[in-house]
């Protein structure tokens, strides 16, 4: 043996820390239209550079390029436009709400919109979601009503829980939106099971399932892996790689060393890497991994490559560990503005109907969450009743329960 | 009726569930095709198939995170942990997870999922297939906590627990698998035929979740048991001659607490026994509830025969097992003590 | 002595530890660059660099198996899960592996980890930010289980827990890190300053772990509380003008029970609080204790305030919460017990 | 969307079950001595082929091929020799001690003896290991005393771990042998902690893990891989897929999609896959993967291709769930075998020394053995002092521990 020096311990840094200059160059892409589009039933072995390009249809003038363009009708593109309107406004209006002092907390999605948007729209009413808390463009895509979200981050008397769940935990049944988890990566497996028992009975439904780049490291991710490998779910895997968790940057979960679409590889699994703010690539990515969902060929891991342009939270200051310019070096855009260029690129559009549709949605918002306010909110207002508090433990109350009801007075 | 030993009687009423419910399903690690480690689930896939008795990977963490999906969507997933001692990396799923989807959702959502697990020792497993980790279940609300002492009960049991609406861990003594064991270890190892409660009927049943049985009648003393430790408390009992009431919990959470109370009113002393270690144990919450409840009928401290705070020592098991004696002794010295 | 909040003694007590030994580093999510999302390791990086003051994978079970590893190696790693409510999915490598490491190696590999984390409500952090998971911990045999109420206590209790050979579970009070609070949540937040337990030496001391320390002596009846419960004991004590003695046990597991014993001699009676749910949590095992060693003494039941047997609501805060009124009605009625 | 059939569960089912012939000609492997050796300090994405190849070294003929040859002294195969002999001649010892009821329990590593003794031979005494229940050769390889090993397996009074644990549940500080875990999977993360601190301190000294393929199912698994991709820790991570765990063959692990090794490239680190029955090609491999280690480059993910052609303990009985016969058509053959058979090839040694060597080793371990017997068996002899059991539990007794002692009456 030759003598070796000592060892010593690499601690992975992001590039910028605030004050400093970022610079995105290094970021692995591809240009718009370059990957190629595999035929679903291809085997996983023979694409896997898609998990290390980037799938993107959008081109700097806002074409829509290459074989991955969904090809979507002017309709349907206006439809995504507004939801992902509504869905800013939304984050807008509550996190000001937050700051005003009517809720104690709120989570925003911006810069990230398309993720939601445009794979909810890209999937049947029927499928099933299993989101973290920065999917709420799911909810909106599907139509479910901006005052009953408005209600549970007021926790308020019309909140459907009950007021039991922390501002964006939100839970639709009837949107086939799963209760969303206050601990990491749980629901990734869940969205597997959920996916096999669908297989089990014969239904035509698939799942899916969002995890944010520093969730991937919790052993959820790899049970729900190993399980769509092994069990061939119909299910959509989807990592959101917004780059940062809280104050730690994504190379804190793998990400310095190889792309999250490239885990799937191990498993034999078909990996695709998409630029998380192309609407369009991100559509036609979803359907794709839809279509082989439903043929029965199993689940596609997808990595959505975007930003996380707010806060982690309203409890968080990111300038405490990233420059605070950041997003704005940000080398694949804003989701809508995206959109919006393409819109009016391919003559469907223009900047006065955007203006006007943005003025609606901040409206639609605007009224939605006011109506929530009239009902309660934090601290004020009409709560539902703390007897209710003991509801749903089990099915049925037990005893101790109902004694404990009555300790508190009811 | 037949006679069946508690691995036959579990195993009959998974068949018995399998057979009516087609949303029921088995699902662990080797429970298809080999039939499980301890023959709980053997010869139900054959009889099912693969589909439903599903050979799962090894981890336990996933196996209930799938299950959990499963029950979501409507399905009644009968999952199996090798080994209590394994249900540890399990516990996000099952404590964060399936023990709050129901109330977080307030309703909307819930996975009635049934864990079942074999605990306990007296088949030298050493201390990581001996545990007895029902403590760390029923501190958590929302899930229920039974554990069988009998084939009789762990067939009704059971069915009444894939029934169920909630989550259930469901631990199974596996020293009582193949017969009753009263602690004895140096005896002759006894079988379930001829006791009476392994006449088990083959089809459907089920014996209610939350309801104790007073197995020995008795005023002097009242002895709370579950489990293996039903039979200890029964021997301990007859070989002291000690006048003690011995209740089999059953169901640990809910607790029957009302049969309980009735009986420390009555007797006046109560001894709480389990294998579990002592602190923090379920006896604590045992002790605790009846000295809320029956204070002034108390003529005794209420005492603990567990085992020790410690591991589970593989060649020391006798030592560390609450067997008789401790039992017996705990018994007279809380018939002596003063009123 | 300066003056410190809580969650800058915590702060001060591993800026010390890391400052006098080269193998004490402190690893978890956020805790780095950021400081912490509740700012007790702020600016330890910058002082020590990052490979003393470590960003993790978001990964308990990693976090927790890693530093499991270096404290195999010799190193004293203090690990902070970033809500006491995240601790589970290290449930395995704390439970099966940090506590048993001595044992089943017959003292050949040990690791002398130190956990920190933050537990308990009143920060509206709903049911996965206000958890306080203790009994699950008091029932692993292997693991000491501690936690501080003022910041000089949380000082030198952290030193003593990293100086510690054996695995610390060490809880923080959330709601404490920045002032005492009694519960009564609709007046103004206090600030630590002019508390006197908030004036903290700079440099190195420790409280030993294992010893409770009276905080307010009295001759009527004794109650047993920890973290934030003992500043709403005290103001239930207050308010009521009950002649209560309360002790903060700062150590569960290793529990001080001559402290306690002796003053449940003394009073004969015990109320027992903690926000913990109440069905098998720690009070259960302090009822069990007192009654066991103090059954004689005991002129009423041991009562237990506690969190109710639901996850934490989050608009349902102060409903939830073992307050002061509860407290002290709690006393009251212990009071009056009759003899 | 176009109308789907029904979905359905794919459910992995091992090839051959009792009463069938096997055929192992679909193992995916290569020819000896045709997989290319990179540098150490190559990038991993340069050569992802070699997690799907099999490194041999062996050929039919006994010879030593290809550019993985360690080129090791004839000596020091005849020691690899010796150590797996005894290993074998051990498990047998005391296997049949089990049947005769001197223990309650054993495990055998029968015909995976290469991966332990080879591994550890390719490694310095001061490296660290973390092994599963069977790598039992590591011991032997370490010269750790046979005597100390079946005094463990019979829980007497020399047993180091005071009849503590399950027998092969060994532990060895001075061998630098980890404390054997009951829970599987666990050891695989501390042994990057472990490496982590060694290169923390500035050490030399590396950490290797080893772990079953059924067993990389556990959340640990994916821990151990994010941590060494992510601080670059100087540990080689070994999966030694021998096909089953008890009843379950590695498809239900995800073995059927794809291999173990190739589960190194999501996360960006080297994965190699090697024939596990050539103790040339473990020795190679292991000295590469260790080779990166010592020069700060980081994990080395090792599949080693094997065969558990035992039970997989005494309480197993797998002509249950797999042809009886099945290990008869492994097509990777033995290794003391293909080892022996290599050093007559090369003029190193020859049947009748071979002979000679076997019945030596399992004189070794007779005499050891009875010594252990002597001293004390399950239920007879001596034994420790009931009163240990409290000791350990914590490095100083608490009251409470001293109580129950004396309840005890001790
Ligand atoms: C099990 C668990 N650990 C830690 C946390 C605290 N926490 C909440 S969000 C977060 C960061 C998540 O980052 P990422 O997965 O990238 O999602 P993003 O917020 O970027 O959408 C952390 C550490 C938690 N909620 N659950
Ligand atoms: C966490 C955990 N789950 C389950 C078990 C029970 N168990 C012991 S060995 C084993 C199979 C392990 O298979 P593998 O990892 O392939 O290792 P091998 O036995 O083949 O060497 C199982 C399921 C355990 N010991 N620990
Ligand atoms: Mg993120
Ligand atoms: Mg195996």
């Amino acid at each position: 043996m030759t003598p070796h020096s000592p060892l010593s311990l690499h601690i992975p840094e992001p590039r910028f820390r605030p004050g400093e200059k970022p610079d995105f160059s290094d970021l692995r892409t591809s240009a718009p239209g370059e990957v190629r589009r595999p035929e679903v039933d291809a085997p996983a072995a023979e694409f896997r550079d898609l998990a290390e390009s980037l799938v993107r249809v959008l081109d700097e003038k806002g074409g829509a390029v290459g074989p991955w363009d969904p090809k979507l009708e002017p309709e349907r593109l206006r439809l995504g436009l507004r939801h992902m309107l509504l869905t800013r406004a939304y984050d807008e209006r509550m996190m000001r709400s937050q700051r005003q002092g009517k809720t104690t907390f709120y989570m925003k999605s911006t810069g990230e919109e398309a993720v939601a948007v445009a794979q909810a729209m890209a999937l049947d009413k029927g499928d099933m979601l299993f989101p973290t808390y920065r999917q709420q463009g799911l909810l909106i895509a599907r139509d479910w009503p901006i005052f009953e979200m408005a209600c549970q981050v007021y926790g308020n008397a019309v909140d459907r829980l009950k007021g039991r769940q922390l501002p964006v935990m939100y839970s639709a049944r009837e949107a086939g939106f799963f209760t969303i988890s206050g601990n990491l990566a749980t629901q990734f497996i869940q969205a597997v099971g959920w996916a096999m028992a669908s297989a089990y009975k014969g239904d035509t439904r698939i799942a899916a399932g969002w995890i944010g780049d520093g969730s991937t490291a919790e052993g959820d991710f790899h049970y729900a892996l190993t399980f769509g490998a092994v069990y061939r779910a119909p299910v959509i895997l989807n990592v959101v790689n917004n780059q940062w968790a809280i104050s730690s940057f994504n190379g804190l979960a793998g990400g310095e060393t190889a792309t999250f679409a490239s885990r799937a590889i191990g498993y034999g699994l078909p990996g695709l890497r998409v630029d998380g703010n192309d609407f369009l690539a991100v559509t036609a990515v979803t359907q794709w991994a839809a279509e082989r969902a439903r043929r029965n060929l199993g689940p596609t891991l997808i990595e959505l490559v975007t930003y996380r342009a707010a806060a982690h939270s309203t409890s968080d200051d990111p300038s405490k560990y990233r420059p605070a310019d950041e997003g704005s070096y940000w080398p694949l855009g804003d989701p809508i503005e995206r959109l919006k260029d393409h819109l009016i690129a391919v003559g469907q559009w223009s900047p006065e109907r955007h203006t006007q549709l943005a003025a609606e949605a901040e409206e639609t918002v605007l009224a939605a969450v006011k109506e929530a306010e009239a009902v309660g909110i934090m601290g004020s207002g009409r709560r539902h009743s703390p007897a209710t508090m003991f509801d749903d433990v089990y099915k049925v109350m037990p005893w101790h329960l109902r004694g404990q009801r009555q300790e508190l007075g009811f | 009726m037949s006679q069946m030993n508690m691995a036959q009687a579990l195993n009959s009423a998974m068949d018995v569930m399998l057979g009516r419910d087609p949303d029921v399903l088995v699902m662990g690690e080797d429970v298809g095709y080999f039939g499980g480690v301890f023959r709980c689930t053997d010869g139900l896939q054959r009889k099912y198939g693969a589909r439903r008795v599903l050979d799962t990977p090894l981890t336990e963490g996933g196996i209930v995170g799938a299950a959990l999906g499963m029950g979501v969507y409507g399905l009644r997933p009968v999952v199996e942990i090798q080994f209590a001692d394994y249900a540890y990396p399990a516990f996000d799923q099952l404590a964060s997870e399936a023990a709050r989807l129901r109330y977080r959702s307030a309703g909307e959502f819930w996975a009635p999922l049934t864990v079942r697990t074999p605990y306990g020792g007296g088949i030298f497993g050493g201390q990581t297939h001996s545990q007895s980790p029902e403590a760390l279940f029923t501190h958590v609300c929302g899930l229920k906590t039974v554990i069988p002492s009998n084939p009789y009960d762990a067939k009704g049991l059971l069915i009444a627990s894939i029934e169920d609406d909630d989550p259930i861990i469901f631990l199974e003594p596996k020293r009582l698998y193949a017969g009753p064991f009263d602690g004895h270890h140096d005896r002759a190892a006894a079988s379930w035929a001829g006791h009476p409660l392994s006449e088990v009927p083959q089809d459907h049943y089920s014996v209610p979740l939350g309801k104790a049985a007073v197995v020995r009648e008795g005023g002097g003393v009242t002895v709370l048991a579950y489990g293996t430790m039903v039979h200890v408390a029964l021997a301990a009992a007859e070989e002291t001659g000690v006048d003690a009431e011995v209740i089999d919990l059953r169901t640990l959470v809910p607790v029957d607490l009302e049969t309980i109370a009735a009986s420390v009113a009555k007797t006046g002393r109560c001894v709480v026994v389990h294998e579990a270690t002592r602190t923090g144990g379920y006896g604590a919450e045992l002790a605790a509830l009846v000295q809320e409840h029956c204070f002034y009928a108390l003529e005794a401290p209420i005492a603990r025969v567990t085992g020790w705070d410690t591991p589970y020592p593989y060649a020391f098991e006798w030592d560390y097992f609450p067997g008789p004696k401790r039992i017996g002794e705990a018994l007279v010295r809380t018939m002596d003590a003063r009123a």
